[in-house]
């Protein structure tokens, strides 16, 4: 049984004429425990809200999940009331969040924000067992001489450090699901690697299951054990990961990869650009969201969305034409 | 950091010495002064009308002019006055007042404490109502207690403070007679016990500082309200959520002191205006605060007061913007006292 | 004045008169009252010592000689009896033995001899004092120790003498004269010889003072049954309308009621309509100031008595007076009015005529009107900008400047504070002041204000700058007269020419004083006398004839708080009244 | 709305008007201010038409009309409320008065009462009289005029001085940045009622002696925010971006910085304009304000606070202000949050 | 290759940095510490490095847009440090710059022809209609459709207003192009259309690019030459085939060797331990020491210089022969 299933989830955003769009239409996807899924897509196709939308920590009243259901642990939690949810919260399904500069408060120092979370989910243990767990985790996370850090507000570390504070904090109460907001997209790659060691080292520990986003494909293909890319707010393609990179089906994924400047291609040579441009929020195309940019564009893809279509057990993919792609 | 604060420190010498002599070369233009008061009083008999035996006098002689200038400094060229005046300040000394003949200082001194009663009062009423009012307007921003609080307050701004200290005095000391007229404390104040005192100053106090705050709340508050707004829909209170805070917990343990930054900044320029008061409400109300004898003294052009008082709100205003600093430093981790570097 | 006290002198004394105060009266209680602004010293000369606080401390010092509020006769203070020089300016008094300052100490000849010492000095920083006491008290003498005499530079009539060639004593066991006088004897509280004495001062809140029980005049014919309270309480208010709210409280027992805004409107409900608190209208008979517009004959176009004409004619006096003013006051006809015989009450002021105004402008040239309205003569509109400092009179003006547009005159007005606009007018750069001098004295003064030795100089009083040899000649043959006849004459010529000249256009006059008073306190039975600026004056030579009635005090507050109707007390005197 | 082309604009007007209350106060207020313009046809005591013998006269735009011009005796201004009355019964001539047949500097006085007199739609003093008998609701609007002219121009007059100087310190910084805080430190602390004593000595002070006043202290708080907002922007890589083109620095300043303050700027606006009207008001309840006869609401008020039984007095200039100011705020308030492109949002 | 047209010589950049209100006390940044190189006519010197290690700072010196703190840039043998402000304005002609943030560089309240007009303004170029004509040319150069004119910035996406930046820089015609980190805003799909025309108008207008990246893969495929960052210096430059292959500084080993790979697992790609000291108190000796696992003792006291490998290859290690004789695998790294 899956840890998290997410069924038909839809996201809204208000619009500033009052009018609120889908953004992120229809998703599921289940992990299973001791699991990673990669969701991977372009900047803005809706990963973010998806993954927030989880535990509802979505900006009210912009942003609101319009349908769809959640389930952790087979309990609905997108119908659970606030006080079940805050229960959850942290110590069941903990989050990383994109943006380690802003997602610490700026005025309060490391032990405090860390500390925070455990007195909230463990408020029977004392000061002193929350002070030993804060540097056990600091320690966890690699941050050099924790001790001299736990008084340190966050703008006296560096992004690296302050994105395994936020691990630190997500991991305090060794939760079931992590859900990584684009950890390092903010790093560069040698402080990259150092984070990504980290978390599948603690998943390996503590079976821990992972939905980790990212833009990165090559970072995703190491970390995932499944992949979901996410075009335009909808999965266009779902499967094990080494598949999805080793055959890409939808057309989408397959410009992705080809657009990847890589060691085949020959230097100064022009890539595989994909033209065109995402379609607007407020005119989204009634078809497949693709449509105006796929090399394999027919008729049918402008009338009518895809469905997601099973190619084997585990992969599906939302094209009308993967069959015919495919060759 | 002491290299900022002494550099800071060292600026408030120019600014101030340019304030103050600004302001004494401006006491010198301006029309009348001490002497042609003097002979206003002589000539035009007075506020009363009523005109003692000396009318016969006439013009003064010119040593008798010159007499009076001396005697009221007017002698020597403007900046050796100015020389000799900050010489004087440098000890202390600000000089006798031109009309109540006391040492500047001790007239001022008399009126700090009903000034900084009326001026702490104020501070700490309007912070004490715009944090907590700001707060719940950001956290229900467009409910009805928003607006209605807003209606409120902008009525507060809009009515001139002396129209309301009017308004009150007429009718609830006037009128109603549930507030005495006006004064600091009742005449026999001294007669009354502990309680008695903290009451009948408690009593006095109510209807001024009304007029004082309704005007105060409108900025205070709004600024409260905007950057509470900002902290709310920032990301580290989508953390908080994350981590199982409920809504009020993440705002009071985080959004609130973030948001308290902006308001910090003007605590400090707030802290001049400790000693400042409206000698409008004070005249309304009968209060013997800074204010009024400010007014007073350039009205009847009392130099001596007139830079007394400026050379201490000046100073204030000076510190005042330091301290502003100091604030947000305390409030705001991330600027600190020199060396390391903000985000 | 004579080594020895010349032995022919003919001693004058004063004890016929009838008295003016009311044997009903009783003593106690407390008198409150009120002033706008906290005194700024308690020493009677010196720097700041003319304002609003300084009648209570003068009323509190006798003269010499004082004059009887209703007969105007000479009557005894502190000299039981004069008698006047042969030469026309010496004049001789007998001191009472009596007298005493507050500390008990007599007071002596020594004490005038150092109160002409006192006044001349530098040190008081009295400048206009130090003059007076030089130039116009030339010398005073002790015979022994309770006589004295003084001599003056100019001979006057006997009255006249007897107040100006006056010299009150200082006591000079309490002064110590150095530079550093005028602030150490800032609040010094000075040994006085009146009926009251300062007994605390709270400074920004009140002044109290204390009835003297064992005062040395107590039973002196003129001073029985007067000074009645046993303290006066004199109350910082700093705002005239909040002070009337204190009184509306019972928090003051009197309040001024001159301006028409408060006698008709303000002073109505319930605490005049049940009784607890009476209006007096008491009219009175006294100098009235010299109020009203002066035309700076330096300023063209005011150099044209044409223009001052017309002006004057298009100055609709009368329209303030039926509007604004509520009929209240009156116009004021001549510069002098109230001096009683040398008062000239054939003059009449000009009248608001738009055919006179007119007339007089095409005379002088203003003959032709612009789209505006307004005369020009070579291109240039007449403006006339009228200087002023208070701002309660901005509607009196605006009717006056509304006006004067008809006859095609602009009027600008420019409001200065009191300082700026006495500065302006004081060096002559004014065109027109709005503006009136306190009256006072004996007889009218046409010297400071017409002679041409004050003309077209700064810091006199000549503000019109007249310049007439005509009339400078006159003033000088009105100065040196003795006769009281004589000087009538003069004065009324003297009036005459001063209407003529038309630099001065008079306003208004208020021949009355107006209060309010709560029930308890009583007055006597002729309210006033004749001479009375306030009906509830506390002190001072015609005041101190009111008492407080504490029996009634209790009444009238269990009435008020039972709101019980008790008779209305509604009191207009009209016994002094000059114009019927 | 394609008025704007700018589609930043365009958005924040859709903003602006998405705040009903500002938007609504904000057409209240222009009518208000566009109507005191015509003031002289609303509130004269000249008629807007007269038609004698068949002849048309327009009094308020043109020249004086004296009586004689109307048959009458006297050669001052024609009183045009009797001249209505005595035309009623010829032929070929009628006047049309305006609303308020009254001139806010007239004062009319009724017979058998003092001013100030109570509202009366018999006397046509809508709001009464003061206490020289104008036509308080005269004043209003004219008082209105002047106040909303005076704030707005100083409202120019700061902005310019301030902005232009808030932005060289923010450009410059340095020195000059470290030379004018002192200096706009130095002038704050100058008492500004003395200046218009010095200035009120030498000419009458009139409205634009006192804007230029009130201008002449009012343009230091602007420096402060400008200076900020300029420090932010020349950081910022659109700058560089132009400097990297070779922009000169007024090139800079005026084509990138500025327009990219205009935020800041604006949310000022309406405070600015309140703060112009309080203080004139405040000037003229203290004396040192407009000369009179000038119609000021400062002067009303003072007569109102001075004659509180007088209560349509007191009680007219104080809606008046407060609507106004009202109005204004909430202006304010829309306009912040027409700039300020984050949306409220809070997570649960 | 021909010869050098923009030669740097010790070049230094240091920020006196003040934090905040209170931060008048100077803390220095080392942004840019002794860098010299040179850029040849026509070709692409790659310039890579971990975020922070000085990259814009250097391209922003070279255009004057910081005032160096010391040392020389040289353009076709002038030194522009004594240019007068004509002079300064010519230089900044021939030189653009391509800002590292598309959405910040462009000014968001003016249309995109304003944009690209502004340059030929400044510059006085052609008359109204020509400018126009212009505009509408360079918008076609970089793909976008000319009806983009009247737009503002806000309404294209991320690689559209890169593109936008690019006419400006290239509006001008200019010899030298720094592109700063052009690409690494935009995703993969994105990046490639801006790497395409990057390279095509480099073809066509023959000029010399400073391509400053942190995504070595990128940097690679657009790159002649590469030089390589740390903490203000460059640490390694050579032939990018050389660097790419022959990689002899740690750093550039770590740097190569953290790039993960498609399909690879985590535990494949290497890392390079701690953290990025801090640029205000770099460390002594050589600035790479603290994170280096074949440091020496000497290594934190003297610094490298940059010593010749080839003609062409550089590198500022004390012992890059020594490394270069074991072949680099992770296994044998030893955990710090
Ligand atoms: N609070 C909000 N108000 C309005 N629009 C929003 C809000 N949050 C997100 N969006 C919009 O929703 C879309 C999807 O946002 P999301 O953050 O999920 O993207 P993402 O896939 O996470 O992108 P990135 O890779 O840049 O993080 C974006 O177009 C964004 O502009
Ligand atoms: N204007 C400035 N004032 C002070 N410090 C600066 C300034 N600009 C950059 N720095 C500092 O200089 C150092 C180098 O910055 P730079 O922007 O050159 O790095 P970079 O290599 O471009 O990094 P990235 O890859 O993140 O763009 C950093 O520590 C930065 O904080
Ligand atoms: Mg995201
Ligand atoms: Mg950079």
């Amino acid at each position: 049984m899956s840890l998290l299933s997410v069924q038909n989830l839809s996201v809204s955003i208000l619009g500033d004429d009052g009018i609120a769009r889908e953004l992120v239409s229809s998703i599921s996807f289940d992990i299973a425990a001791g699991e990673t899924l990669g969701l991977v897509g372009e900047s803005g196709c809706g990963k973010s809200l998806t993954a927030m939308s989880i535990l509802d920590l979505l900006p009210k009243p912009q942003a609101s999940r319009s349908n769809g259901k959640v389930f952790f642990k087979g309990e609905d939690i997108g119908s659970a009331n606030q006080t079940r949810l805050r229960q959850i919260r942290g110590k069941n399904i903990a989050v990383i969040f994109q943006d380690p500069m802003t997602a610490l408060n700026p005025v309060q120092s490391v032990a405090q924000q860390i500390g925070e979370v455990l007195r909230i989910h463990f408020p029977e243990q004392s000061r002193q067992q929350h002070g030993q767990r804060i540097l056990e985790l600091l320690r966890e996370v690699g941050i050099p001489a924790p001790e001299a850090r736990l008084s340190a507000y966050p703008h006296q570390l560096s992004g690296g450090m302050r994105q395994r504070v936020m691990i630190a904090m997500a991991l305090a109460c060794e939760p079931d699901l992590l859900i990584a907001d684009e950890p390092t997209t903010a790093l560069d790659v040698t402080i990259q690697s150092q984070i990504v060691r980290l978390l599948k080292g603690l998943q390996a520990k503590n079976g821990m299951a992972m939905l980790f986003i990212t833009h990165d494909l090559a970072l995703v293909s190491q970390v995932s054990d499944h992949i979901a890319v996410m075009y335009a707010g909808k999965i266009a393609e779902y499967g094990k990961a080494r598949d999805v990179f080793a055959t890409p089906h939808h057309p989408y994924t397959q410009s992705l990869l080809a657009a990847l400047p890589g060691i085949h291609h020959q230097a100064k040579s022009p890539l595989l650009a994909l033209e065109g441009q995402v379609p607007a929020i407020e005119n989204m195309p009634s078809g497949c969201r693709f449509a105006n940019r796929c090399r394999y564009v027919v008729e049918l893809c402008h009338s009518k969305a895809p469905i997601a279509e099973q190619i084997s057990d585990t992969n599906t993919v939302a094209c009308h034409r993967w069959k015919e792609i495919r060759s | 950091m002491t290299g900022y604060f002494v550099r800071r420190f060292l600026l408030i010498i120019p600014t101030f010495i340019g304030i103050t002599l600004l302001v004494f070369a401006i006491t010198r233009v301006v029309p009348g002064g001490p002497i042609e008061r003097m002979m206003t009083q002589i000539q035009l008999g007075g506020e009363t009308g009523s005109l003692h035996r000396s009318q016969g006098g006439g013009t003064l002689s010119d040593e008798q002019m010159e007499e009076l200038k001396r005697y009221y400094g007017f002698d020597k060229p403007m900046l050796s006055s100015y020389a000799i005046w900050l010489k004087k300040v440098l000890q202390f000394d600000l000089g006798h007042s031109t009309r109540y003949q006391d040492p500047v200082w001790e007239i001022i001194k008399e009126r700090f404490p009903i000034s900084i009663f009326y001026g702490l009062s104020t501070l700490v009423l309007t912070y004490a109502v715009c944090i907590p009012l700001g707060l719940a307007k950001g956290m229900y921003h467009g409910s009805t207690l928003d607006s209605w609080s807003s209606a409120v307050v902008f009525l507060g701004y809009a009515l001139p403070s002396y129209v309301i200290g009017i308004a009150l005095i007429s009718l609830f000391a006037g009128y109603w007679d549930m507030f005495p007229l006006g004064g600091f404390v009742s005449d026999n104040y001294e007669e009354f016990s502990a309680w008695g005192k903290a009451k009948d100053i408690f009593s006095h106090a109510v209807l001024p500082l009304i007029a004082y705050l309704a005007g105060s709340f409108a900025v205070t508050t709004l600024m409260m309200k905007n950057s509470l707004m900002d902290n709310l829909s920032a990301d580290y209170m989508r953390t908080a959520a994350a981590k199982g805070l409920s809504r009020s917990e993440s705002v009071r343990k985080h959004a609130l002191r973030n948001s308290l930054i902006p308001v910090a900044t003007s605590f400090g320029s707030n802290i001049s205006l400790l000693l400042g008061g409206s000698f409008l409400i004070e005249t309304i109300f009968n209060i013997d605060g800074i204010g009024l004898l400010g007014y007073e003294a350039i009205i009847e052009r009392d130099y001596p007061i007139v830079m007394g008082i400026l050379v201490i709100s000046s100073l204030l205003y000076l510190l005042g913007n330091i301290l502003s600093d100091i604030c947000v430093a305390l409030v705001d981790p991330r600027i600190r006292f020199g060396g390391g570097r903000g985000v | 004045l004579p080594e020895k006290l010349p032995s022919d002198l003919v001693w004058q004394s004063n004890l016929s008169d009838p008295i003016f105060a009311d044997p009903r009266a009783q003593r106690g209680g407390r008198y409150r009252s009120f002033v706008i602004t906290f005194p700024l010293t308690l020493r009677l000369v010196g720097p700041d010592s003319n304002g609003s606080f300084a009648s209570y401390m003068r009323a509190n010092n006798m003269s010499l000689v004082g004059i009887h509020p209703n007969t105007r006769n000479p009557i005894p203070e502190l000299a039981t009896q004069w008698a006047f020089g042969d030469d026309g300016h010496s004049i001789y008094f007998r001191l009472d033995p009596d007298a005493r300052w507050s500390d008990g100490t007599p007071v002596t000849a020594d004490d005038y001899v150092f109160g002409l010492e006192f006044m001349r000095s530098k040190f008081i920083l009295a400048p206009w004092y130090n003059n007076y006491f030089s130039e116009i008290i030339t010398d005073l003498v002790k015979y022994d120790d309770y006589t004295i005499g003084i001599e003056g530079a100019n001979p006057k009539p006997e009255d006249e003498m007897l107040f100006e060639y006056s010299v009150s004593p200082v006591p000079a066991h309490f002064h110590k004269l150095d530079e550093n006088w005028v602030r150490d004897y800032n609040w010094r509280i000075e040994p006085n010889t009146g009926p009251y004495q300062i007994s605390e001062i709270r400074k920004g809140k009140y002044v109290e003072f204390t009835r003297k029980n064992d005062w040395w005049a107590n039973d002196k014919r003129y001073f029985k049954y007067r000074y009645n309270p046993d303290h006066i309480r004199v109350k910082l208010i700093r705002d005239f309308n909040i002070a009337y709210q204190y009184f509306r409280k019972g928090e003051l027992d009197t309040f001024p009621l001159l301006m028409p805004r408060f006698w008709h409107k303000k002073a109505q409900g319930d605490i005049y309509e049940n009784g607890y608190a009476g209006k007096i209208k008491f009219y009175n008979d006294v100098p009235q100031p010299i109020s009203g517009l002066f035309l700076n004959e330096d300023a063209a176009p005011l150099d044209d008595v044409n223009v001052r004409y017309a002006i004057a004619h298009a100055l609709n006096v009368d329209k303030v007076i039926n509007t604004v003013l509520h009929g209240d006051y009156e116009r004021l006809q001549t510069a002098h009015d109230g001096f009683g015989d040398y008062s000239n009450t054939s003059i009449r002021a000009r009248k608001f005529d738009l055919k006179k105004a007119a007339e007089y402008l095409d005379k002088a040239g203003w003959s032709e009107r612009n789209s505006d309205g307004i005369r020009v003569k070579d291109g240039k509109p007449l403006k006339i900008r009228i200087t002023y400092f208070r701002s309660e009179h901005n509607d009196r003006l605006v009717i006056l400047a509304q006006e004067a547009r008809k006859a095609g005159i602009d009027f600008q007005l420019q409001l200065l504070d009191m300082s700026a606009a006495f500065k302006q007018i004081m060096e002559n750069k004014h065109q027109a002041a709005w503006m009136g001098w306190a009256g006072g004295g004996l007889s009218p003064r046409y010297w400071e204000f017409y002679h041409s030795d004050n003309a077209h100089k700064p810091q006199t009083n000549n503000i019109t700058n007249t310049d007439d040899k005509v009339l400078d000649a006159k003033i000088m043959a009105y100065r040196s007269a003795t006769d009281k006849a004589t000087r009538v004459k003069l004065a009324h010529e003297l009036e005459q020419m001063i209407h003529d000249q038309g630099s001065f256009i008079p306003t208004f006059k208020v021949p009355y004083t107006r209060e309010a008073f709560w029930r308890w306190i009583k007055l006597p039975a002729n309210h006033a006398t004749r001479t009375s600026d306030v009906v509830f004056d506390p002190l001072g030579g015609t005041g101190g004839l009111f008492w407080i009635d504490t029996e009634e005090q209790q009444a009238t507050l269990e009435a008020k708080s039972d709101s019980k109707v008790l008779p209305k007390i509604m009191i207009i005197d009209k016994t002094w009244a000059v114009t019927p | 709305m394609n008025v704007f082309k700018n589609p930043v604009a365009k958005k924040r007007w859709q903003r602006f008007r998405q705040s009903r209350r500002g938007y609504y106060s904000a057409w209240i207020l222009l009518v208000l201010t566009l109507c005191s313009f015509g003031a002289e046809l609303f509130a004269n005591n000249r008629a807007i038409v007269v038609v004698y013998q068949g002849q048309w006269h327009f009094p308020i735009y043109g020249d004086v009309l004296s009586g004689k011009d109307f048959g009458l005796d006297y050669s001052y201004e024609v009183n045009y409320r009797e001249l209505k009355a005595s035309l009623s019964e010829e032929p070929n001539s009628w006047v049309l008065m305006p609303a308020i047949p009254f001139s806010p500097l007239e004062t009319d006085l009724i017979a058998g009462d003092f001013p100030p007199h109570a509202p009366s739609v018999d006397t046509r003093h809508y709001l009464g009289t003061d206490t020289s008998g104008r036509d308080v609701a005269a004043r209003l609007i004219y008082g209105f005029r002047t106040a909303i002219v005076f704030s707005l121009l100083l409202l120019f007059f700061n902005y310019s001085v301030g902005v232009a100087i808030g932005c060289m310190m923010g450009f410059w910084g340095g020195a000059f940045d470290l030379f004018f805080q002192r200096i706009i430190e130095i002038w704050s602390n100058i008492p500004f009622l003395y200046v218009i004593m010095i200035v009120a000595s030498v000419i009458t002070p009139g409205f634009w002696t006192l804007l230029f006043i009130m201008a002449f202290f009012g343009w230091t708080s602007m420096t402060w925010y400008m200076r900020t907002a300029t420090y932010k922007e020349v950081a910022r890589d659109y700058v560089m971006a132009a400097r990297a083109l070779g922009a000169s620095g007024p090139r800079i300043v005026f084509r990138h910085i500025l327009p990219n303050s205009v935020s800041t700027l604006v949310t000022f606006v309406p405070f600015s304009v309140a703060s112009g009207i309080t203080s004139l008001t405040a000037l003229d309840y203290l004396g040192f304000g407009l000369p009179p006869p000038v119609s000021s609401w400062g002067e009303l008020l003072k007569q109102g606070t001075e004659n509180l039984e007088a209560l349509w007095l007191v009680g007219s200039v104080v809606s008046a202000m407060t609507v106004i100011l009202m109005l204004v705020a909430y202006i304010g308030e829309a306009i912040r949050d027409a700039y300020d492109p984050r949306k409220f949002s809070f997570y649960e | 290759m021909s010869e050098a047209i923009l030669d740097v010589r010790g070049l230094k950049l240091h920020f006196s940095q003040r934090s905040g209100v209170f931060g008048r006390d100077r803390a220095v940044v080392r942004a840019v510490d002794d860098v010299s190189f040179a850029l040849r006519k026509g070709e692409t010197l790659g310039l890579v490095g971990e975020s922070g290690c000085g990259k814009s700072s250097l391209g922003k010196a070279l255009l004057n847009l910081h005032k160096p703190t010391a040392g020389e840039v040289i353009y076709q043998g002038k030194n522009i440090a004594g240019l007068s402000d004509k002079a300064m304005r010519e230089y900044r002609r021939s030189l653009q710059i391509i800002f590292q943030d598309p959405f910040e560089s462009l000014n968001s309240r003016h249309t995109v022809s304003a944009i690209l007009e502004e340059p030929l303004l400044i510059h006085r170029i052609g008359d109204r209609s020509s400018r126009a004509q212009r505009v509408t040319e360079l918008l076609d150069m970089v793909g976008l459709p000319s009806s983009a004119a009247n737009k503002y910035p806000h309404e294209f996406s991320g690689g559209q207003r890169q593109r936008i930046g690019i006419a400006r820089a290239i509006a001008l015609n200019p010899s030298v192009l720094i592109c700063d980190e052009a690409v690494s805003a935009l995703d993969v799909s994105v990046q490639a259309q801006i790497l395409n025309l990057l390279l095509e108008i480099q073809r066509e207008l023959h000029l010399s690019m400073l391509f400053i990246s942190h995504d070595l893969g990128v940097v690679r495929h657009m790159s002649d030459r590469i030089a390589v960052m740390y903490l203000g210096q460059i640490v390694e430059i050579g032939d990018a085939q050389a660097i790419y292959e022959q990689a002899r500084h740690p750093y550039t080993q770590g740097l190569l060797a953290a790039i993960p790979r498609l399909g690879s697992s985590p535990e494949e790609s290497s890392q390079i331990g701690g953290d990025i000291p801090s640029p205000m108190a770099p460390p002594a000796g050589c600035r790479f020491h603290t994170r280096c696992a074949y440091a020496q003792a000497e290594c934190s006291k003297q610094a490298p210089e940059l010593r010749a490998e080839s003609a062409s290859h550089f590198t500022a290690c004390h012992f890059w022969e020594e490394l270069k004789l074991r072949e680099f695998t992770p296994a044998e790294r030893k955990p710090r």
